[in-house]
């Protein structure tokens, strides 16, 4: 196991390159999760705000 | 009477060398800045003959590419703010036809004057005087192809309100095959190598782009004013 | 092209911008020799409308035909002009070297000549002053010359009366109602009721 | 053109029916690619036996190749979308171009970043101007070029179109700038050592590299499908299929 986290020397620059690869990717695949999130939110208050308008001039 | 072709032309052309000669301070500025930044090479890497005359030909061909980059903004700017541009769409003319001419007039008033000055520049960083001839060979081609890539930028931001570093990162890409060429030309011409083929490519590249980039560049203007 | 179309016809023309209406739905025809006032208040998508009609925007709702066919930008070189908020003309040339350019783009109305259109509009003794020397009045006064001098049929006139004194105005409906007569039209817009276009003009009312 | 093209792409095309279709595949095309990048990691790091000549090295291949190969298969997957965008003005297709862009460009600076590491030992150097990394590199500003062009504008669709004729352009311009690249590398005799030869290369090296690229695909549909719909639902964000959303999701 030792052997295999060594890489034959090169563990640095084999690691690394893995790491960039996994961190780039996550960070692009989550960064529209949270967008959607938020925007489907930014709709729920508009209407909320525009609901609470239409009900202040109804009365 | 309506309006030929040839009249549409000659009334642009002459409208933008007008305009241009009213305004030479203008001209003035990117020669000044081609003949400001080659002098400040030999300030940062020394006068030392050798090193001066290997760096020249890319020293002077990337100069020029910049100086045209500072000048390339304006090209419809002008155009756009006054709304002259609208009388340019509604012309009863090709557009494409019309914007060729506007990128002709505008390669003659920005680089002319800096293929005019380059063997001053060469001659300053020492580049042998047979190179030079090829140098300025290599800049009569590139110049025109870097007008018309960059006016199709150009048209593109025309939509946007600040766009001179985004046209600088999109000019990049697009400019390097030309930079190589003309560079290659000019590192093989010192070389003593052959120096005809990527002068040729130069030639073939510029043919091309005559033809496809005024369509280009049409099709881009009427995206970017489609808002 | 059969003679009956009407020069400019729209049905249900709307125009959206990021998902937001501008205006619209609108219907309405333009024929040879109608003068149409476009009446609306800021905002109300008056400039926009234009810019539709000159083809430069596209048209994603709706209809919108010149002389019966979907008007697209390239048909309407030539035979439409457009005097927007923006004259076109170059601060750094004369009125006149702005004409000739002008006339070298789209040509030269029958009987027309650059110097005389000047002189019409007023501009007589300023035909070598540079625009930029000129006022604002003068300068909308010179952008009017343009229209009299090229041959388009539709004029396209946005806020035409901005900067004029009342002779300036009295001009605009002049040139308007020559240019009806002699079997043009002109859709000019503004933002306040303009009553003094000879009779009763048709109007398209926009609406915020 | 053939007319049932557009009728087709305008019925995929609808917001709301991509909408669902987007959300349908999205979880699927994940986990088939976390699997088949588990396998392909596995295969890669575990499996496969040291290179003669480079040692472990080499194992970065796994991911620097096919991240290179993904980083030009987005850029023409993003042009065949602005191609369609600009002709028959879909928006669906604008949307598609303009959220392939950063996905793209990360698989470029994946590439970049995972070739310098790999240079380090090889070459002893971090950079070199070899041809393909110096593509790679003009493919990135070719990249950030669309992106920056998108976001200059203040109308997104119109920002869309433009960008996506930059697209286009790029399209072209891709394969001019590899041509001249080579060109200029063998004027300059730049570096000799070559990352991959055209050597014979090991079955047990092969299959790795050939799952983890099937794995990068799927990454790929999953990335812009999540991408996709969170910009559908901000453009769309007046209709009434986002707000029943919006209702639906957030109560």
């Amino acid at each position: 196991m030792n052997q295999f986290l060594q890489m034959g020397g090169y563990a640095f620059y084999v690691w690394t390159s893995y790491a960039v690869f996994a961190v780039v990717l996550l960070a692009d695949y989550f960064a529209p999760v949270f967008r959607r999130r938020r925007n489907l939110r930014d709709v729920r208050a508009r209407m909320a705000r525009q609901g609470a308008r239409r009900r202040n001039e109804n009365a | 009477m309506t309006a030929t072709a040839g009249a549409a032309c000659a009334a642009l052309l002459r409208r933008d060398l007008l305009l241009a000669w009213r305004r030479r301070g203008d001209i003035a500025m990117p020669v000044l800045y081609a003949l400001i930044v080659t002098t400040l090479f030999p300030f940062a890497l020394g006068p030392e003959d050798a090193l001066l005359q290997r760096i020249a030909g890319g020293v002077i061909l990337v100069t020029v590419l910049l100086a045209m980059l500072l000048a390339l903004d304006a090209m419809f700017r002008g155009d756009i703010e006054d709304g002259s541009l609208e009388q340019l769409l509604l012309a009863p003319q090709p557009l494409a036809l019309m914007l060729a001419i506007r990128i002709f007039a505008h390669w003659i008033t920005t680089a002319l004057p800096l293929i005019i000055i380059s063997p001053l520049l060469a001659g300053m960083l020492h580049l042998p005087t047979p190179v030079i001839g090829v140098l300025v060979v290599a800049l009569l081609l590139a110049t025109p192809l870097l007008s018309l890539i960059g006016a199709i930028l150009v048209a593109l931001t025309a939509g946007t309100r600040r766009s001179g570093m985004l046209l600088a990162l999109m000019l990049l890409p697009l400019c390097v095959p030309v930079v190589i060429f003309a560079a290659g030309a000019v590192a093989a011409a010192q070389q003593g190598l052959p120096w005809v083929a990527p002068i040729a490519w130069l030639g073939a590249a510029l043919v091309l782009a005559v033809v496809l980039a005024p369509l280009a560049c049409a099709a881009a203007l009427r995206i970017a004013l489609d808002a | 092209m059969t003679a009956e179309a009407p020069l400019l016809h729209a049905r249900a023309l709307c125009f959206s911008r990021q998902e937001e209406q501008v205006f619209g739905p609108l219907d309405f025809d333009v024929a040879a020799g109608d003068i149409v006032l476009v009446e609306g208040d800021n905002g109300s998508g008056k400039t926009t409308l234009m810019r539709l009609l000159t083809g430069i925007l596209h048209v994603d709702e709706g209809t919108l035909e010149l002389e019966g066919k979907p008007l697209r930008s390239i048909d309407t070189a030539g035979r439409v002009v457009f005097l927007g908020h923006q004259l076109g003309l170059k601060a750094d040339l004369s009125p006149l070297e702005n004409l000739r350019v002008a006339e070298g783009l789209a040509g030269r109305r029958d009987g027309m000549d650059a110097m005389a259109v000047l002189r019409e509009v007023g501009l007589a003794g300023y035909e070598d002053e540079p625009v930029r020397r000129l006022s604002a009045g003068q300068k909308k006064r010179a952008a009017l010359a343009r229209l009299m001098l090229v041959p388009a049929t539709i004029w396209l006139l946005d806020e035409p009366y901005a900067n004029l004194d009342r002779d300036g105005i009295a001009l605009v409906n002049r040139l308007v109602q020559a240019h009806a007569a002699r079997g043009g039209a002109a859709l000019v817009s503004s933002h306040g009721t303009v009553t003094f276009l000879g009779g009763e003009p048709r109007v398209i009312r926009m609406h915020a | 053109m053939a007319n049932w093209i557009p009728t087709w792409l305008h019925r995929l095309g609808s917001p709301p029916t991509f909408y669902r279709f987007a959300g349908a595949v999205r979880p699927w095309a994940l986990t088939l690619a976390l699997i088949t990048g588990a396998i392909a990691a596995y295969g890669g790091l575990v499996l496969a036996p040291a290179d003669y000549q480079q040692g472990d090295a080499y194992r970065i291949i796994f991911i620097h190749v096919p991240s290179a190969w993904m980083s030009l298969f987005i850029y023409f997957a993003m042009g065949v979308a602005a191609f369609i965008a600009l002709v028959w003005r879909i928006k669906l297709a604008e949307v598609v171009a303009m959220e392939s862009a950063p996905i793209g460009a990360a698989f470029t600076f994946i590439t970049l970043v995972t070739g310098s590491l790999w240079g380090k030992p090889m070459w002893g150097t971090w950079w070199t101007w070899d041809a393909r990394l110096t593509s790679e590199l003009v493919l990135l500003f070719l990249y950030l070029g669309v992106i920056g062009l998108f976001h200059s504008f203040e109308d997104r669709r119109q920002g869309a179109r433009a960008a996506a004729f930059l697209a286009l352009i790029g399209v072209v311009n891709v394969p001019i700038v590899h041509f001249s690249v080579n060109w200029w590398n063998t004027l300059h005799q730049g570096s000799t050592v070559r990352l991959l030869g055209p050597s014979h290369i090991d079955a047990r090296m092969l299959w790795p590299l050939l799952t983890m690229m099937l794995a990068t695909k799927c990454y790929y549909v999953a990335s812009l499908f999540g991408r996709v719909r969170a910009d559908l639902v901000a453009m769309e964000s007046g209709k009434d299929w986002v707000k029943a959303l919006a209702v639906e999701e957030t109560a």
